[in-house]
């Protein structure tokens, strides 16, 4: 019986000031809108990677699969292909997502699978104590470079439009209501939603200044037009100071992949029968 | 006794495994148990690919090193084969590509009249050596029209030409009326995941098992299973832990390579009691090694890969009646008692094709899990007595389902507690025991030859049939563990006594089952080894016998 | 000693007519322009994965590293690191570098590291007899997907263009001599040069007719131009019959990964002292 | 006889890892061995932290199950460690955090009068504690001028201000003239491969041999190598093999489930001969497990990780010195041997603090590769005697250089040839005794305490020290293998003369160094067992000893 609040009793472990707060509580609004749209709470799942972004399985009250490093991704795929009925959402790290497991996350966009991808990108290794990730900036000294990082980072918007995502959006642990809707919508949205959240790590990259002065939501965007939104992902490099849009870029729906799947009725012999015949064509 | 060999040989390409499949199939028609054994290298066309189809009276499952009849669709046919001619040996070759002391036929230019295409070049052979073989064409008839899907009709008008084309050679008898399916040991893994309530199948492809990949993606048609084939291995075991965790009866399939990249899950599996079956097809390693040829050095590998400790299931069935049998028996005790389970083969078995004894293949019933008893809250890891909790997927109303690859309390919840840390090792230990309860009500280990000598082979996998057949020629036992793991030491003992002279035969290097035996105190005299990735012929296993003993 | 033709004495096993033989000449020759430019031979390495496409190990007589299953680019990583003096290439599968190894080729174009890669794109698994990939269109009949493929292709050029790659071609097996000058041309670009060979698999799936009729070489089009090449690669999307580009997309010279690793000189003392200094410094 | 332990404790953040070293470097100046552990939990800030950190006389390596001081930052590290305190513990707090017995100290009244930043409460607390303990001042102005880096000055004023909020409690006295470095196990590992010529280190981070990635990053200013952390650890291993192709001595360091990652390109340096070399740090597993707690679980599977046979060398140091030595020798022997090598640690080596023994500290030479000779064309896999073939590098003159996952003939082609494939396993199992013949030249067994004890503990890695206090005070010997792969039997059983009972101390369930020692024939009585991720202390080991014996 879960609680009210969905919220279980374990002790929250993140810093003061964790960015993941606010992403916790979001999702957990976006979730309690969905039961009241009439989703049975019971057919919600949630899988997290880990790190510190992954800790969410322990705190909300919901069915969750705490899974391994870099692989929410194909863990959602199977739950979602076994039972397309469920409401599948992961809660991924940006080392989780980007780094360890990135060929999931392409392949889930490529596919269509039918569920909704939360980044975590605070843009460090937070629960390793705070090295570069793939959206680190370019010379960021974490302690796996202490003299700066050699690479640019990538833009992982740009990445989900051409992995063929269907929902492609952007929001921040800086604005809970606007996460919030973010979430409800990609929740609603028939297909794979991918939402980076440029999440605040208080104790070891903390760009609350850099997203409060550089971000702004987007508006009068339209979120049917790809090349408007390929235009739009690469304004911010997530490398230089551009200002920095919140808000659904892009949004298409298309054939899911789970779909796709030719669900067999069991024939009226059962399997039993269908072996035997088998066995016969093979004499 | 009856015991015909035939070798059929081409380039990659030309459809040598049908062409020894149809062999097989005569034979069977014939009344006879047959084997057939593919030889082939990895490339696609060209190169030399060969069938060894073996006929006998009674179940076989090995080749022997000469051949009665070789069918030569390529020089090299006859040419790499010259040990396995004898005097006696019938050689039927297409003339128009080979050369040689025998029986010519002009397919092409029996394809050219009839105009038929080239992949019917095959029946044209099929028909001249059920001539040479004294097959009645009525079954050449029956296997074509059961055999063949496309246009059974011109294939048909092709045997018999190649039927007239040739005499009879070396007149094989009828051996009886037994006609059985014939199948690959992919097949019958395949089945009997099916019959243990498979539902669904995640792999890459890799050989040896690719083709169970096929054949029950082809079922998806027939069955209600999904059959997935994601980006790589270690989405392949992810996924199947996500099919599980919703409640489905899944299982994955590779080889050694890509199993490597499963271990993390296999080791998440264990940890969080999500149960999966790992259908681990082995070959010549190390590395990519030799793609398309046997070996098993994997034993060890399977025995503890992944990090940490817990209980695991480890079947490796030695014949396609076994494989049947202990393939639905992994899978269900997989999910019985919630851990994960391999079931170890290689490319001889997965990929050799066999007559199936239906009446050898009898399921014991495992049971059922016990039902989960609702008292309070759901918890994912209660401690129970045996140490398995209740096993719930969602949906499931007033539940909430957590597994956790972290150490954690009974509800799934993350924990560093000392005291926990055992309590869950406790439980995962006592499960452990759960499972040797249940897999000591099988027949784990089996015990075949001479009861009464007291000289024993020590097998597992796909020797078994080579080494149960030169061991009953000899007189002596032959004694198979069927369960790795959790490793039945106590009816192992009991099958050994008496036994004063125990050797392995594996196909490694370091005699990876004697080890095994080794560490339950029970001492292996001799090691037979193979290390070419070709399996024991009948005469090679019988001269190392000798050697040893 | 190296062969004079460059070629080995292994025994070809690619199928009659299959593209391999078309991009091993132009790989020849293209490695023999290098050595006129004065490049030494021994400077350069080949690295493949494991697939039909990977037999080039076998057969061109130079050094090579013949990787496991998805694996070349960080072999080919560690070995400019080790040496940027070295010329190294990687020849690999679609199979093998578009779905078992992705994950490495979106960070070799993030990073440019000066490497070539070379996409044997025959669109299926060729050496495990004939599954899809990828790039395999939707519907795709393969052994794996007897009723056709339930995912659409991705696009590996929008891709790569996505994840930072500073040279982004395409070219065909039906094309020696256009496909040669386009990997004379990624071998001399500094920097991550990406190929993809649209190669015919003789045997599993023969696009000849298909990239004959709808293929056209590049002119008039701008490399310099981001822009003009996302739309340019979005002509086609390895889906749908459209015009199929030949040619260089995208080109940019950029600071590589490995000019960016500090290389230290050996201090005077040598390590031991280094050691010692250290040890001392934690007393 | 000294023998202090101080406990320092607070929460996450609050630099109680530094602290506790900063009490080790107080004992460490007055002439005291010491010996720091660090536990924490798998959070960043909050939760709660201590360290132990212990000083005696002789060389220690374990913590005690009592503290003799008790450093409280928070109410928790008073709370949570009654046990420990007894009725002569000094406790100091933070007065402004803690409430309890003992001494408080304002430490923020302090910081905020020096208007110093709240990071300089530690200074103020280890003042106090120098005070209590009778540790001159002279001897905290060392510690601090030497091992505070940023604005001594003033954390020498927040500490003179602590050491005169408080009186002298219990006065230890100073126990000699040595003062040593002190090193995590991480950093002596770094220092080891460095001493063997390491080139480049490549790793994902991962606890607990994440820090080592650290060290060696920061290293990389004033040494010649270059410190890669790629995307994941498929990357980390395979990148390192293209280092190793290139001449580059290449190291990797992870934990279970990264090297679990790692175990396909295992095999493949195996095959393919391109040496390696692994840092694995063992955690409580499985899966997840308790990522910053210890465990002595994945030996099994480090001793068989990959698909196919092939040598390997695995080593377990069990102190830092040991760990010095043998990072060096794995490097120097995987190179001379070309073949993948392990050193296998654990959470509580990599990440204790350490007096390190310069003296102990002896690196026997293992010789350099034979030189290539240069007859014919460069063939990588040319057979040799020894099963090493010449290992050159590219760019190499009139050398084709080729390296292959697949069975190879000696040029590095490609070949499915039967008789090649045993030729290059047999080239196999020759290194694997050229290999063994390079161990044998070394001390791979180590002996400890009572040499004409009857009754011995075996164990090995990082309960050697443990192992050691409790087997001297007991009269008793210590048995440790530091090689595990290729197995010391032979010196085994000389170091197990004489013993009539052994009884293995190990951190895991299954026994797994019992395991192997029955696989050679060798009888462990008794089993002893951690399975919490905690270290033993000295009076558990004592006590599980007791009932055992
Ligand atoms: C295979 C594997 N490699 C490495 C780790 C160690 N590890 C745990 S969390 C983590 C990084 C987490 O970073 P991110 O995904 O960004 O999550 P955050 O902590 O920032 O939320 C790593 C590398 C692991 N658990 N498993
Ligand atoms: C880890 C692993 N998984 C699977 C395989 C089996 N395998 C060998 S080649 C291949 C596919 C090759 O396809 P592609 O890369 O497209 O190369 P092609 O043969 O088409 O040139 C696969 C799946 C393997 N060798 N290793
Ligand atoms: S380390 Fe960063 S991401 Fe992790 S809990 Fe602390 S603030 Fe949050
Ligand atoms: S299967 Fe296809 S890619 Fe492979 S060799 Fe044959 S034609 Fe070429
Ligand atoms: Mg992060
Ligand atoms: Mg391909």
């Amino acid at each position: 019986m879960p609680s009210q609040n969905l919220i279980t009793g374990a002790q929250n472990t993140w810093c003061p000031g964790c960015g993941n707060f606010t992403i916790q509580f979001a999702l957990r609004n976006a979730i309690q809108g969905l039961v009241t749209d009439g989703i049975p709470l019971e057919n919600i799942v949630l899988v997290t990677g880990i790190g510190c972004h992954a800790k969410m399985g322990d705190y909300l009250d919901i069915n969750s699969f705490y899974s391994i490093h870099g692989r929410t991704i194909p863990v959602a795929t199977g739950i979602k292909l076994a039972n397309p009925d469920l409401t599948v959402i992961c809660c991924a790290g940006d080392g989780d997502a980007y780094a360890e497991g990135l060929d999931h996350l392409i392949f889930a966009a490529k596919r269509n699978t039918d569920i909704t991808v939360i980044i975590h990108n605070n843009r460090v290794y937070g629960l390793t104590t705070g090295q570069y990730t793939p959206t680190s900036p370019l010379g960021f000294r974490g302690k796996s470079t202490p003299e700066g990082t050699p690479e640019e980072p990538f833009n992982p918007l740009s990445l989900m439009l051409a992995s063929g995502a269907g929902f492609v959006a952007r929001s921040t642990s800086r604005k809970m209501p606007h996460l919030a809707g973010i979430i409800g919508q990609a929740l609603r949205h028939k297909g794979f939603s991918f939402i980076d959240v440029l999440q605040i790590c208080a104790t070891y990259f903390n760009m609350t200044e850099l997203y409060d002065r550089q971000g702004y939501e987007l508006s009068g965007h339209d979120t049917a037009d790809f090349q408007a939104a390929c235009r739009k992902v690469e304004e911010w490099d997530y490398n230089r100071n551009s200002p920095i849009a919140f808000g659904v870029f892009y949004k298409q729906e298309k054939t899911c992949f789970e779909e796709r799947f030719r669900r067999h009725q069991p024939s009226p012999g059962g399997r039993e029968e269908q072996i035997r015949a088998f066995l016969e064509r093979k004499r | 006794m009856n015991d015909i060999s035939v070798l059929t040989g081409g380039r990659a390409g030309d459809g040598i495994n049908s062409a020894g499949l149809l062999v097989a199939h005569l034979f069977n028609h014939m009344g006879y148990q047959t084997y057939m054994y593919f030889d082939y290298p990895s490339l696609i066309k060209g190169g030399h690919n060969f069938t060894i189809t073996r006929a006998a009276d009674q179940k076989i499952g090995a080749h022997r090193d000469r051949c009665d009849y070789l069918l030569a669709l390529s020089q090299d046919s006859i040419d790499l084969h010259r040990e396995l001619i004898h005097d006696s040996t019938v050689v039927l070759f297409d003339s128009g590509r080979v050369q040689g002391d025998g029986q010519g036929i002009p397919v092409e230019e029996i394809l050219n009249a009839e105009k038929a295409p080239s992949v019917m070049g095959n029946s044209c052979i099929i028909g001249a050596f059920a001539k040479a073989a004294g097959i009645p064409f009525k079954v050449v008839e029956t296997v074509i029209w059961r055999q063949i899907p496309k246009d059974p009709e011109k294939n048909l008008i092709i045997a018999r030409r190649g039927y007239d084309a040739v005499g009879e050679k070396r007149v094989i008898p009828r051996a009886g009326d037994t006609c059985c399916p014939l199948l690959t040991g992919n097949e019958v893994i395949g089945l009997g995941l099916l019959h243990g309530g498979l539902d669904a199948y995640v792999a890459y492809p890799m050989t040896p098992t690719s083709n169970l990949l096929h054949f029950l993606a082809g079922t998806a048609r027939d069955f209600p299973i999904t059959v997935v084939h994601p980006e790589n291995e270690i989405a392949v075991m992810l996924m199947a832990l996500g099919f599980s965790y919703a409640g489905k009866k899944t299982a994955v399939g590779t080889s050694g390579g890509g199993f490597c990249l499963m271990t993390e899950g296999f080791s998440f599996s264990g940890a969080s009691e999500v149960p999966v079956v790992v259908v681990m097809g082995q070959r010549t390693g190390p590395s990519t090694g030799l793609p398309t040829y046997t070996g098993q050095a994997d034993l060890q590998f399977i025995l503890h890969a992944g990090q940490g400790e817990f209980p695991r299931l480890v079947v490796a069935p030695g014949d396609p009646e076994q494989a049947y049998v202990w393939s639905s028996i992994a899978l269900s005790l997989a999910w019985k008692c919630q851990v994960p389970a391999v079931i170890l083969v290689d490319k001889t078995l997965c990929e050799g094709t066999y007559s199936l004894d239906e009446k050898a293949i009898v399921v014991p019933d495992t049971g059922e899990p016990e039902p989960a008893v609702d008292s309070g809250p759901y918890r994912r890891y209660e401690i129970t007595g045996n140490g398995i909790s209740p096993n719930r997927h969602p949906p499931s109303r007033d539940a909430v389902i957590k597994v956790n690859s972290y150490a954690h309390d009974e509800a799934g919840i993350t924990t560093e507690r000392a005291d926990m840390v055992v309590i869950m090792t406790e439980k995962r230990q006592n499960k452990a025991r759960a499972l040797k309860g249940e897999t000591d009500l099988l027949e784990c280990v089996k015990t075949y030859g001479n009861k009464d000598a007291s000289t024993a082979i020590l097998c597992w996998g796909s020797t078994l049939l080579v080494c149960r057949e030169v061991a009953e020629s000899r007189g002596i036992r032959v004694i198979q563990p069927v369960v790795l793991s959790p490793f039945p030491e106590a009816s192992l003992k009991v099958a050994l006594s008496g036994i004063m002279d125990l050797i392995s035969v594996e196909e490694n290097a370091d005699g990876q089952l004697r080890t095994l035996c080794s560490q339950h105190g029970i001492a292996v005299n001799h090691h037979i080894a193979k290390l070419d990735g070709r399996p024991f012929s009948v005469e090679e296993l019988e001269a190392r016998l000798k050697e040893a003993i």
